[in-house]
């Protein structure tokens, strides 16, 4: 399975927009936050977590689906959920805690929800799985065509959760997928000094599903393992399990000197990006001017969602009290 | 004598126990609501371990009415799922001692998506857990821990103490759109391996029926003191009553229902009648329940005639000996000594 | 590696001694739940995991192991606590809530604690796990032979603590050994009906680790296989999972009426006891006359234990309240 | 104007910060202890995400010093296993929100193998965590839960508000025999991207010394209303007070250190003394400390001139936005407002 040009256009694109939108959140970001960095302070408060870098995750997987089935997110959610279509306006809204946000200010970028896409993120990890195994059973209960999707880190394969929703997908044969972004980090704990397993691919045999590796960061290649696992969820086949190779090209989170990562590590990351670019412009599929328009479109679209976030009325602070409960 | 006494209906009576009426409630709803199912270890061909899911596999089939493996976490994180895309699971955590696999999935999961999703996602699942001790299951099967679910916001608490409440709490509970924690006591509920308080056995209406949530019940009127209690408790407050009612005092009952939402007015008012308060609560003493009540009335400035009691578990994890463990539980003689002595202080 | 004669009488009396006192708690447990069984009743209250049948899997392991070594068992404790040399009179005594109980009382059959043999086990699923890996780990960290070996039944395989704690095992190379007893049922709920594998020695290579099945209930096989990997462990090479198939003869719990139990499968279940009397008779290792001297002599210490608890004093109210701290 | 004050000792002033002061109490225990180790996430290289094992890895190595995966339900069982076998392991739990994944190898086996055994088998084992929030980080990563822990039976809870008693409470909680967990706020930590109240930075003798358990501290003396408050809630209290002292109302300041022991009397005897009490308390307000302290001093019986109050965090998932945030937290200008009401109630 191979991306159609329209599909390679669309996943350079979304991976170029969430770019975008990640730099002009972490320019947000460090806003009021000098000379002294506090966290709580600036137009957005709190942990900040990017995902540049793992953008082709995020694309070669939601290239799968569409808005009814269901995608589960971490703590680093800003690119898949701009891949399965979040609305942009309202995420960047939410990011900045305003009340036009997509939960009017109550979640932040760890909390990120828009049940119109069916997407929802967490700050726990690997939090995100049972629910997508139920989701999926639901669907299949249902005989909707409908599939689950479970990102999650390679630092979260070695929760308890993960072993307990993997099982469960198995027994219940539920059209899930899970997908783990292997960026070989979990904060300052590297993977082979936290994961007995040199890939959590050989996992999968413990549940009796496939497990796929991907490695090489390469679009292409998680389309097309993406595309063989969430088809065969689709056709009632049952559960995967994908781990990605991928990289964090920025800290943990925003502010982490990452002190503890080997010298030149990082330095030899390629960014996908100009990666991915240079291949479309090989393949033909993209000439520059096609990329400029394409850029040009994302950044409006972002700086837009910025912009509208920026101007947007804060939530008053009898609003906490609301959406307690239904 | 307990609450239904207030709404017992014109029609031959049917007695079932809490174990039944829940099973009943949940039958009722499945019918009419497809949406609804069942999952939970030992919920299907078992009938479930405390016997309130029995007969429901045989109707509604293992689709609907899911055995699980051991993954607590992993079925409420499912669970939460499943609602999430419509579906309205009613799940069981056989006891509630064992929260502490699964809690992330309980307070962080089920009760907060509401909130963070600003109401996009409501998460309407019913988890029902077995609470309770006095038969000699020792520390890890015989808590109660109302406190530890009432004190973390986004769900909501329900601890029947009959047959009909039950019923009609677990009933508001499957239609309600949020997570309901629905703590069923396993003294009351009527499986005879576990011996039954013969109060919570009552009269139970065959239609669906609903019991609001936050509306606590007088089970029993009194001037001279107000004693509040939930669960099995209430049955020992409504013995003590009488006994109590018997030298004289006449003690006002207040049957919680919920805890989550807590209908303080009522517990505000029937202190305020009596002038006396006196909580009794299975769970630990402190930073629990019995605290939260006394709180309660007392900030709300109501003139006491004497300070404030409760009967509560001790801050020690329950023993296993009945020699040990039965006379750390609250009890009918405990309250009436206290009652005793509190109505003897304000006078 | 097979036992030796020694090693195959203590095996043997072992397990009959674990027989006899489990008939004698039955007995006990059943006095005063009749005409109306209720399990608060009684001189032995509350739940009880009867694990008849199970004794092989105890004997097997425990004979590889001395008073250092650390085991921590599950909910149904009796035949390895036996095998682990847990003090037989005060565990009775503790059984029946006794002041000379191993714990005054306070925590009853599924909370057998004796320090001196460094055993302990828990009421819930899996729980030990951490536990043997950690005093695994501490062994290791301070130099000593010592090894860990952690006791679950095969419906804890799907709980989050196997996971984590094989995991943990495997990365700080532990000397401990996971034993799971594989009695084809977690209550009501069969093996296959929660374990996406058929056998969990299949998820071994999700940790790296060695991983081994022991069919047919044997002792003879456990003694081998176990001998093998707490050797490995003791050498400090490392942890290991064993999963034995085993029988429950009983029901889940004394009052399990097991209707949920296909027709003819318990019926068709061997008792592992009467097959190693044969065996040991046919090998020339038992003969009538030591067989007869071994059981009265089990027989003996069972009676002893059960006549001393009965006789035993209630720990007074007041201790309810003593060592919550130490 | 803190705790600290009152021992300020005869000599130069050494001002720490908590976190500095809890990683200096840690390595001079390691040093003085063989057995002490320190596991968690991200505690070796990193020195901790709030940076309370800063130095620790460089000094005692990568065996007494563990990073350890994802799998706090792990580790933390692990850790019980250590301390069964003679070990004194502390461990980092990063943010008491996780609690959930891990809560029953800390309430139910932490907690409880003391008791479990008859004291065979104590548990000698300091868990710490960060809570609080106020800098945006939503409701899994801003949580105090101060009341989940001190509800539940086995555990010791200490909650320091400044860098003085984080040294003293953490060598005397790796000293203890029982599991301790040590509670320790975000916004006192002095990790300069969370800002640091600047009443948690103090003077810290350099030798090891213990604060015991159970001993609350008056930070400040008064005589019309006494404040009680724990962690950061201290520094609001102080700053209120000092307001309060402007205007004519002299309150005195407890800050509790220990959840568990509860240090009833000193709150009851400054309450006798002052006739008013006002609880203040980030965690959620119901079933939780602010209602146990409130009970446990009207049940004393004290004469109270106006009835108690208390200022805690509302019953909801702590929102991410600022506007929304900042409101719902205790404030210096709550209390004040508070406690001048009180004091005019009650005249
Ligand atoms: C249950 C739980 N434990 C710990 C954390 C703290 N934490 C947040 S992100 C993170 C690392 C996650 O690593 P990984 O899963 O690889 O995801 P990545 O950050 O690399 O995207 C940790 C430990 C958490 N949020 N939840
Ligand atoms: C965390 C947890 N969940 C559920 C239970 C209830 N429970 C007790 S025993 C049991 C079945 C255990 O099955 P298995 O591990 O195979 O052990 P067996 O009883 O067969 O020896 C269950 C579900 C529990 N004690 N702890
Ligand atoms: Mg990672
Ligand atoms: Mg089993």
């Amino acid at each position: 399975m191979r991306p159609s040009p329209k599909q390679w256009l669309w996943m350079y694109q979304t991976m170029v927009k969430s770019r975008i939108f990640e730099e002009r959140i972490a320019a947000a970001y460090f806003e009021g936050k000098s000379p002294v960095f506090n966290m709580a302070n600036g137009p957005i408060p709190g942990e900040m977590h990017l995902s540049n870098g793992q953008e082709p995750c995020a694309v070669g997987v939601c290239a799968h689906l569409d808005a009814g089935d269901f995608v589960t997110a971490t703590h680093r959610p800003h690119h898949i959920a701009i891949a399965k279509g979040v609305d942009l306006d309202a995420m960047a809204a939410e990011i900045f805690g305003k009340a036009t946000g997509l939960s009017g200010g109550r979640g932040g970028h760890m909390h990120i929800f828009d049940a119109a896409v069916n997407f929802c993120c967490s700050g726990i990890i690997a939090q995100g799985m049972g629910p997508a195994v139920g989701a999926a059973t639901a669907f299949k209960l249902r005989n909707e065509r409908r599939v689950a999707v479970s990102f999650i880190g390679e630092g979260a394969a070695n929760q308890g959760a993960f072993h307990e929703s993997l099982n469960l997908a198995a027994i219940w044969q539920a059209p899930v997928v899970i997908v783990i972004e292997d960026n070989a980090w979990g904060i300052s704990v590297a993977k082979a000094q936290s994961t007995a397993v040199p890939q959590n691919d050989a996992r999968a045999a413990a549940y009796g599903m496939p497990g796929h590796r991907v490695a090489g960061n390469d679009p292409e290649a998680i389309f097309a393992v993406a595309g063989a696992a969430i088809a065969r969820a689709r056709a009632g086949e049952g559960p995967s399990l994908i781990e990605i190779e991928t990289h964090r090209l920025a800290g943990h989170f925003i502010g982490d000197a990452e002190g503890y990562r080997p010298k030149g590590e990082k330095e030899a990351l390629t960014d996908p990006i100009p990666q991915l670019r240079a291949k479309l412009l090989g393949l033909g599929i993209l000439d520059p001017t096609a990329d400029r328009a394409l850029t040009d479109e994302a950044e409006a679209l972002v700086d837009r969602a910025i912009s509208k976030a920026r101007a947007a009325a804060y939530p008053v602070p009898e609003q906490a009290y609301e959406k307690v409960f239904a | 004598m307990t609450a239904t006494a207030t709404i017992l209906p014109n029609r031959t009576r049917r007695n079932l126990t809490i174990a039944k009426a829940m099973a009943e409630a949940i039958a009722q709803e499945m019918r009419r609501d497809d949406s609804v199912l069942v999952l939970g270890e030992d919920i299907a061909a078992l009938g479930g371990v405390f016997g309130n899911t029995r007969g429901l596999l045989d109707e509604f089939g293992p689709a609907r009415v899911r055995d699980t493996p051991i993954s607590e976490t992993g079925f409420i994180g499912a669970a939460v799922g499943m609602a999430a895309v419509g579906l309205r699971p009613v799940v069981e955590l056989m006891f509630v001692d064992f929260f502490g696999v699964c809690m992330d999935a309980i307070y962080n999961l089920a009760a907060k998506n509401c909130y963070f999703s600003g109401g996009q996602s409501p998460v309407p699942l019913v988890l029902m857990t077995s609470v309770g001790g006095g038969y000699g299951d020792a520390g890890q099967h015989s808590q109660c821990l109302y406190g530890t679910f009432a004190h973390l916001p986004g769900m909501k608490v329900v601890v029947p103490s009959n047959a009909h409440d039950a019923k009609g709490l677990m009933i508001r509970a499957i239609r309600d759109d949020n997570p309901v924690i629905f703590m069923f006591h396993k003294a009351l509920q009527g499986m005879g391996w576990l011996g039954t308080v013969q109060g919570s056995i009552t009269d139970v209406p065959e239609d669906a029926y609903e019991i609001p949530f936050g509306q606590a019940a007088i089970c029993r009127a009194g001037n001279d003191i107000c004693i509040v209690s939930l669960g099995a408790g209430v049955h020992l407050a409504l013995d003590a009553a009488q006994s109590l009612g018997e030298e004289g005092i006449a003690a006002e009952v207040v049957d919680l229902r919920t805890l989550v939402p807590l209908d303080r007015a009522t517990i505000i008012a029937s202190t305020a009648k009596t002038g006396r308060l006196l909580v009794v609560d299975e769970d630990y003493q402190s930073f629990g329940v019995s605290g939260e009540i006394i709180a309660s009335v007392v900030e709300s400035g109501v003139a006491l005639k004497a300070p404030p009691r409760r009967i509560a578990f001790p801050d020690i994890p329950i023993p296993f000996s009945p020699a040990l463990e039965h006379p750390a539980l609250p009890s009918a003689a405990k309250i009436v000594a206290t009652a005793r002595q509190i109505v003897r202080a304000g006078r």
